[in-house]
């Protein structure tokens, strides 16, 4: 049995349903990252654990017990919410000690806990300020100190680095992974970065106008996307999602991407999907990532199959580690990852490389994956 | 370096818009205080007057040989009723009704508050609403049957007090007066309360809540700290209200030693016939209305700015 | 509560009245009774009733309460006054207290208030100085008051100080209604509320003389305390007020003395009438072992001794025809005289104004009526006398 | 579908553990508002229901429970077309409507006004503050003389303009039976504006600085950063400070009394007065009752609308 | 003469010296990304130039012109705050058009304006609700559009950007590009997102602790770090900054990496900077990006100057596009970037390619590059 059972969880507000029936389920230990566009519900759901907003079905499930109707001080729970939500009428150590006060932890101890949770966080030197006087990471990093403190049963962050500077924000993705290493606890993260759920998530949820798209590891969502929406949705830049045709190349099925003013790009698919055969001479949606999609000295080496073809560059963007550069491939501007030095040009033709291995094949009809 | 001496004579067109804006300012707040303070004016010259010169004079005038005995008469020897010993004797009185009365009040209406906007349920608004129209119950009206329910608790009192040896304070008039205060209070301060935490951010409960505070801790740790404005201004209504009620306080506590300081300020004040002393009257009340007056300077001091800045996103 | 003790309501908590209170304080002190205070001043009264009807409610009765006339009725047939039917028998109540005020102390065969002082409110108050100055004599007619008038307004005095409350104008127009249709007529109007006579060209003609007393009001008069039209009038500024004998104990505190000073005339035209009103002691109905205590207080108001120290003080007469005048200055004197004859002649009549002509909501709607007549609101004097018995009608 | 089935079934047995302690919880915010809600249904609408009673009945100067029916509002329905002369009721309603107005839109708008004026980061504020308030604090029995010699014609503002050199000054409102009702506003105005001024006060201090911050951007001007962002965020207040004076108005009874001795003829009248007169000093106990019954359905007539736009439950 | 111009600005509070003389200008038309960690200043310099915080000393000039005591309204400037500080009363569509109606904008303008830019935003099927009725990024969303539906001289965000999902940040990012290139306005804005600030700004100032540490073009602030602070704040994951001593290697210098229990790393220097023989035999700080750290076959194929060294590879972390490996060289972590598929064991030993025509190098004393 999982730790956390969410079962046919929704939530209305007024006419409108934010939560149309979730199903998770997260091991003990489980940290879960939901992810999903703005607006989609995240936060509410992480309500709804915590027990802030009631529900108007289903049920939720901790340990085995349902905690439906228990009081959120009940649910041993602690929580990092989107808008700090900080006592303005306390000192940052105030604020951060007010939980442990509140379960009776004597002061000695709580001080101890403050100290070290705000080493951790570095906001020694303001532990006496009002939040007031705090800037927005600062706020962020005594709400997540808020949580940190204590050692409930269930972690619920809502979107705790946002504000952060990426340095910090590294750093405080460590400490919490490794909180979550040492002390096994269960956490239900809400994020937008991708890395942070890539890196920090052992079961991560794609949600969507209040609905789970995907539900598995990493791994599974970033290569094995169920559905047009988690491809595009995962992976930043976004895998480019190209309109395509199915054709043959001798008895092998191929890839037919149009191109604007030249013939046609024609990729031969060495081990294609058993699905895709059905779509021959049909339209499809070609995915490849950006990072598969390069200059063919950056190509990996050993990939199976790569197929290189050339395009004509439309615009470069450099970003320090890597160079992105656009071209125009089924109608739509494609996203290719070079190397920081590769030595493009807008308004070029460069050969671009495929790793076909990592493509995937999406049916425009259902949208969802041909497998 | 030469940059941080320039910009304040650069810009001058706008600090003398500012520096206008500033005397227009003061300008109408001293006036309105001019308005406001006239009376208290009025009663102060007066107040130290002699009648001679109340009666010859002009009202505005300042007093040509400044006397303080009306006000040490209206302190220690003036008669009310046909005990002449000033009014001093009667602030205690009063103290012990209002400050109990004004304390229970606002507590249960900060309580109502935070009932009736955090933890909102089926039926909240009637039932605010309910207490809201409460507020316009006319004293009149209630005065005979509050009275014969005080005189029913009295009696029951005395039979407690016959019975188990105490009477738990029922039928005792200061015990009266706070709880008619009260009771007609809880309309004012639940209003006042239930108004100002409208707008104080739930998110802030609810991040309490997950903290594992209570429905009680919650109230004294979170919302109470962040209500000094609406904590002043109930206090505030409250006590004077309470302060200068006459109609409750002499129907129930006219009797000699309950006698709070309206009523016997009243007495000094309306007296049927005789000569008027105006000199003393103004004294007497104002030596009556410094405690409201020390409660307003004093609280006023909690009205601090931005409590709640930046505590929420949006 | 301390059975030795006595609860008395009041709203006498002006110097000379709570000095005579004091003695009555004394008195009883005397007895071994504690005197607990519960003053009420303000409005005449009104507030000390309304919180008489609140201990009532509550079943707190005081030992006694200073009442006005029909009130005293409305406690009695409300059940709550005691009996000192007993009392009143030993000390010869029956015998000494006029008829008149029997009529509100006694209800229904049983003595149930003790009568304090007798006030008379057909007086008039001339500053003496302003009257020489003037050369004017006591009228004896509402003409020769007229001329009077018309003298001082011509010196330059205000001639008629009035304060623009209800009751002080109607107080006045109490004295003009029985100067202008005599004892009989005023009887029949304000005491009896006689239809016939409350609708009388008499009437009529009453509203008339009060519309020309008022032409001679300063126009400041509306809102004034009938102590501070006193003030003029002891200042000189005004010759003449209408006001009950209370008036007297401004005189007496600005120290100054009837004959020489000022003047006490009664009202032109109602000599040897006396439209009185009387402050009284309502007895309530307390436990026996309060009783001795009531009894005592009851008794020590009604003594001589009691009677005549406290009317020296207060302005008024005493409530007993047979107390010494010995103590008493020129006006209590002519006072005391004419209540006697007032009493025995049968001119003895309750003032409506003061609320001993009719039970008070008869008594205020009289009073809105003058009042609305005096500033305006009501125009003619055909027209007051409308509305005087449309309100009466409707009042009673 | 199936599992919202089985996981209700599963549900019951959980419920009924957590019930005792979880329900007094979930009871608790009711349970604290109880007591009060309680004392106000005896206290205030038993009251209530009680004056209706009185209303019905022949009562004089006590309350006496024989039905007798509906002659007290004879009285008064006739009276309110008893214009010429105005009747005292007629008198009392009218006055109400011209005090209620003047006294509440004066005292919301200075009040504001001096709230405004104050929150500009005065340097003074702790003085000004308590001198605009302390008026409430008087009570009138005391000020209602100060004022009644300020107003009077003879003594005050009129007088020592004259001593001043104005002669022609004309101001003798308290004597004027047309007038003498906007006296009591100006003194009631003096009393309670104050106070009306700290409740702004209050709510302007709760206000979040960066709203204000991000409407100077915006490029409002003062005037319309509070026009258009702060008073609206008021709203609450208004409320507030809009009942508080109602009820001021409504139970001005020694305002009056203190100041114009009720006015020439009875002119400045006001219902709560005319309650009281009657109630009490007339013995007309009944008709003082339904004066109150129909003084609480005026009310309930105007405050009800409002006060159902104002908390009706916002859709979301 | 530039068009913003910012100099010696200071600002305290109360005992604090929050900003410490702040010198910048930026042409009309520039787009100045302010970066550093959190709490160093920016939102209060952004604060400063609109005029909502006073300043304590120094000038802010726009065009020429003083405005140091012009009232924020006067300024004409519009700004995103990183508290949103949207008004509770108002509904979006009111949110958005507040400042038009305030210049006067007629209605039907308003209207128009509104409709577009809750197009580019997505928040069309939100205009009517209340801020409080709003999910996070949709908040943000909101104050952003408040400010993009005015034409104002100069344009301030704090953080617009922080709540929204990566794929809606994208989309904004462009957006806002598309803006300051269409419409040539100016720009300051805050971020901690890397890739925002290298992408959009035409000028980077990195600040700390309220001073700025350096001033340039993105590519000069990534590739040429004035110093150590600079070096390891910019880029993601952060530079590896490896203490290291400078040895020989025959004529030409080279930079010798202590490692655990083996013989250290000597990686030959072709092109060494000239202050580096300065140091030869001292201590110095290597600094690689972990870009320019990657495994041989993932390593640019024509970079100059690449040296190839085994290394005992301790963490492993796929993150979907890439993986980064992290080896432990001077005694400290550093960080690789391997291709997503990059076949490592975390464990083994393997050969890791640096690309020194990148490295720099630090005085570990003053903590300045060494040019
Ligand atoms: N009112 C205040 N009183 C005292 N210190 C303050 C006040 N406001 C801000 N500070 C301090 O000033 C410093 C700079 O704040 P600022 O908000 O400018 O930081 P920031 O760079 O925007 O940070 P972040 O990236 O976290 O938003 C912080 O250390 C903060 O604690
Ligand atoms: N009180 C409310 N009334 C009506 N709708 C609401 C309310 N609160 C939230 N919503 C709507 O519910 C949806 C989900 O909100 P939620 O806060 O859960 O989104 P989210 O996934 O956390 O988004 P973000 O990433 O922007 O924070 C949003 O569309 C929001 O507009
Ligand atoms: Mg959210
Ligand atoms: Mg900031």
């Amino acid at each position: 049995m999982a730790f956390l059972e969410i079962d046919g969880l929704r939530k209305r507000f007024g006419q409108v349903e934010i939560l149309k029936g979730i199903d998770v389920e997260l091991e003990k230990g489980g940290f879960l990252v939901l992810v999903g566009p703005s607006g989609c519900g995240k936060s509410t759901l992480l309500n709804t654990i915590a027990g802030l907003e009631t529900i108007t079905s289903g049920e939720i499930r901790v340990d085995g017990r349902a905690i439906n109707d228990l009081h959120p001080s009940k649910r041993d729970i602690a929580m990092v919410f989107q808008s700090y939500a900080l006592y303005p009428n306390m000192t940052v150590a105030g604020n951060i000690s007010f939980g442990m006060e509140m379960r009776g932890v004597p002061a000695a101890e709580r001080q101890k806990a403050i100290d070290k949770v705000a080493k951790v966080l570095q906001i020694g030197h303001l532990l006496q300020r009002k939040p007031s006087q705090l800037s927005g990471g600062q706020r962020q990093r005594v709400a997540m100190g808020r949580a940190l403190v204590r050692d409930p049963k269930l972690f619920l962050f809502d979107e705790p680095l946002s504000n952060l500077d990426a340095k910090l924000r590294v750093d405080m993705r460590i400490e919490i992974k490794r909180l979550h290493a040492t002390t096994g606890t269960t956490i239900v993260y809400v994020t937008h970065d991708q890395i942070e759920a890539m890196t920090l998530a052992t079961k991560i949820a794609v949600m969507r106008d209040g609905e789970v798209q995907q539900f598995g590891t990493p791994a599974e969502i970033y290569n094995n996307p169920t559905n047009l929406f988690v491809a595009d949705f995962m992976g930043s830049p976004a895998m480019n999602l190209i309109p395509a045709t199915i054709g043959t190349n001798g008895n092998a099925l191929s890839v037919v991407l149009q191109r604007e003013a030249r013939e046609p790009i024609n990729l031969p698919m060495a081990n294609a999907p058993a699905g895709l055969s059905a779509f021959q001479g049909k339209p499809i949606i070609f995915g490849v990532r950006p990072e598969a999609l390069t200059d063919p000295e950056g190509a990996e080496r050993n990939a199976s199959n790569i197929a290189t073809a050339d395009c004509h560059i439309e615009v470069v963007e450099p970003a320090g580690s890597d160079t992105f550069a656009v071209t125009n491939l089924g109608g739509k501007g494609v996203v290719a990852r070079l190397r920081a030095d590769a030595n493009i040009q807008p308004g070029t033709s460069t050969p671009l490389a495929f790793n076909l291995t990592k493509a995937v094949f999406f049916d425009p009809a259902t949208e969802n994956r041909i497998r | 370096m030469s940059a941080v001496t320039t910009p304040a004579r650069q810009a001058s067109g706008g600090v003398n818009v500012k520096i206008i804006n500033r005397i227009v300012i003061y300008g109408l707040l001293a006036l309105f205080a001019l308005f406001y303070l006239m009376p208290l004016f009025v009663m102060l010259v007066t107040s130290f007057k002699t009648m001679d010169e109340i009666q010859n004079g002009n009202m505005l005038a300042l007093p040509k040989a400044p006397t303080f005995d009306p006000w040490l008469k209206a302190w220690g020897e003036t008669c009310v009723g046909l005990t002449c010993a000033g009014i001093k004797g009667y602030f205690w009185n009063s103290i012990k009704m209002v400050v109990p009365a004004v304390l229970i009040s606002t507590m249960l209406g900060a309580l109502n508050g935070y009932v009736l906007t955090k933890w909102r349920f089926r039926g909240a608004t009637l039932v605010f609403g309910l207490m809201l129209f409460a507020c316009f119950i006319p004293f009149q009206s209630v005065l005979l049957p509050m009275a014969t329910i005080l005189g029913s608790l009295g009696r029951f009192g005395v039979t407690l007090q016959n019975s188990v040896g105490t009477s738990f304070g029922l039928g005792n008039p200061t015990v009266n007066l706070v709880f008619v205060h009260v009771v007609y209070g809880i309309g004012f301060t639940t209003l006042f309360f239930r108004n100002y935490y409208e707008a104080f951010p739930t998110e802030l409960v609810k991040a309490a809540q997950v903290d594992g505070a209570s429905f009680f801790q919650i109230f004294r740790r979170i919302m109470l700290p962040n209500s000094m404005p609406i904590f002043v201004v109930t206090v505030i209504y409250q006590f004077t209200n309470i302060w200068n009620d006459f109609l409750f306080a002499s129907a129930y506590a006219g009797t000699g030693d309950a006698m709070p300081m309206t009523v016997a300020l009243n007495n000094v004040v309306n007296t049927s016939t005789g000569v008027v002393e105006y000199n003393v009257n103004m004294a007497a009340a104002m030596i009556a209305a410094l405690p409201t007056l020390l409660v307003y300077v004093l609280a006023g001091r909690y009205f601090v700015r931005g409590l709640m800045a930046g505590a929420v996103k949006g | 509560e301390d059975v030795k003790e006595v609860q008395m309501l009041h709203w006498w908590t002006s110097g000379g009245e709570a000095a005579a209170l004091n003695v009555l304080k004394g008195d009883l002190a005397k007895e071994g009774y504690a005197w607990k205070d519960v003053p009420v001043a303000g409005g005449g009264g009104d507030a000390a009733m309304t919180a008489l009807k609140a201990m009532v409610a509550a079943g707190n009765y005081p030992t006694a309460s200073q009442m006005l006339g029909y009130t005293v009725l409305d406690y009695a047939a409300a059940g709550v006054m005691g009996d000192l039917t007993e009392t009143a028998k030993k000390e010869g109540w029956d015998k000494s207290v006029p008829a008149a005020l029997q009529k509100f102390s006694v209800y229904e065969g049983k003595w149930v208030a003790a009568p304090v002082n007798v006030h008379s409110v057909n007086w008039l108050w001339i500053n003496k100085a302003v009257m020489d100055k003037i050369g004017g004599t006591e009228p004896k007619t509402f003409d020769d008051f007229v001329a009077l008038l018309d003298k001082a307004k011509a010196a330059g005095v205000i001639p008629l100080a009035l304060g623009g409350q209800n009751w002080q104008e109607a107080t006045m127009f109490d004295s003009v209604v029985l100067s202008t249709g005599g004892p009989e007529f005023y009887k029949k109007a304000f005491n009896d509320l006689d239809d016939a006579s409350l609708k009388s060209d008499t009437m009529k003609k009453s509203f008339d003389n009060l519309a020309k007393l008022v032409t001679y009001v300063d126009p400041n008069f509306s809102g004034r305390d009938w102590n501070l039209a006193t003030a003029m009038v002891i200042k000189g500024d005004a010759l003449v007020q209408v006001m009950g004998d209370w008036a007297k104990g401004e005189f007496h505190a600005a120290k100054k003395t009837p004959g020489t000073d000022f003047l006490c005339y009664r009202f032109p035209g109602t000599d040897g009438s006396v439209i009185y009103n009387s402050d009284m002691f309502g007895m309530f109905n307390v436990p026996d072992d309060r009783k001795a205590a009531q009894v005592a207080l009851a008794t020590a108001t009604l003594s001589k001794s009691f009677q005549s120290a406290f009317n020296v003080v207060k302005g008024s007469v005493p409530a007993r025809t047979d107390v010494p005048d010995t103590d008493f200055d020129a006006c209590g004197k002519k006072g005391i005289a004419d209540l006697k004859a007032a009493n025995d002649g049968g001119t003895l009549f309750g003032s409506l104004a003061q609320g001993y002509g009719a039970p008070p909501a008869v008594a205020n709607a009289y009073k809105d009526v003058v009042s609305k007549f005096v500033h305006g609101q009501i125009k003619t004097s055909d027209e007051a006398v409308t509305e005087l018995v449309k309100a009466i009608d409707d009042a009673k | 579908m199936s599992t919202v089935a089985t996981s209700q079934i599963k549900l019951t047995p959980e419920r009924h553990r957590a019930s005792v302690r979880s329900r007094l919880q979930d009871a608790l915010p009711k349970i604290v508002l109880a007591p009060s809600f309680a004392i106000t249904i005896v206290f205030v609408y038993g009251f209530i229901l009680w004056t209706i009673y009185l209303s019905f009945t022949n009562s004089k100067t006590f309350p006496s429970y024989v039905i007798t029916g509906s002659r007290a509002y004879q009285r008064l329905w006739g009276w309110t077309f008893d214009t010429d002369p105005p009747s005292s009721w007629y008198t009392s309603i009218t006055n109400m409507g011209i005090f209620g107005f003047l006294y509440i839109f004066i005292c919301l708008a200075l009040g504001l006004f001096l709230a405004i004026l104050l929150d500009q980061k005065i340097r003074g504020e702790g003085v000004l503050r308590p001198i605009y308030l302390y008026p409430m604090a008087l009570s009138f029995i005391v000020t209602g003389v100060a004022w009644k010699w300020f107003l009077d014609p003879g003594l005050g503002l009129e007088q020592t303009l004259h001593q001043w050199g104005w002669t022609s000054f004309h101001f003798d409102w308290i004597k004027n039976k047309d007038f003498v009702i906007y006296t009591v506003v100006i003194a009631g105005v003096w009393q309670a504006s104050g106070f009306i001024m700290a409740m702004f006060l209050a709510g302007l201090r709760g206000i979040d600085g960066e709203i204000m911050k991000a409407a100077q951007i915006d490029g409002a001007t003062t005037f319309q950063l509070y026009r258009r962002i702060v008073i609206p965020l008021l709203r609450p207040i208004f409320l507030s400070a809009f009942i508080v004076l109602a009820h001021l108005a409504i139970k001005s009874y020694d305002l009056v009394v203190a100041l114009t001795s009720g006015g020439p003829g009875g002119s400045a009248w006001l219902p709560s007065n005319f309650m009281y007169e009657y109630t009490f000093k007339r013995n007309e106990m009944a008709v003082g009752s339904a004066s109150a019954v129909i003084m609480l359905m005026t009310i309930v007539a105007i405050i009800v609308p409002y006060l159902y736009s104002e908390l009706r439950e916002k859709p979301r």
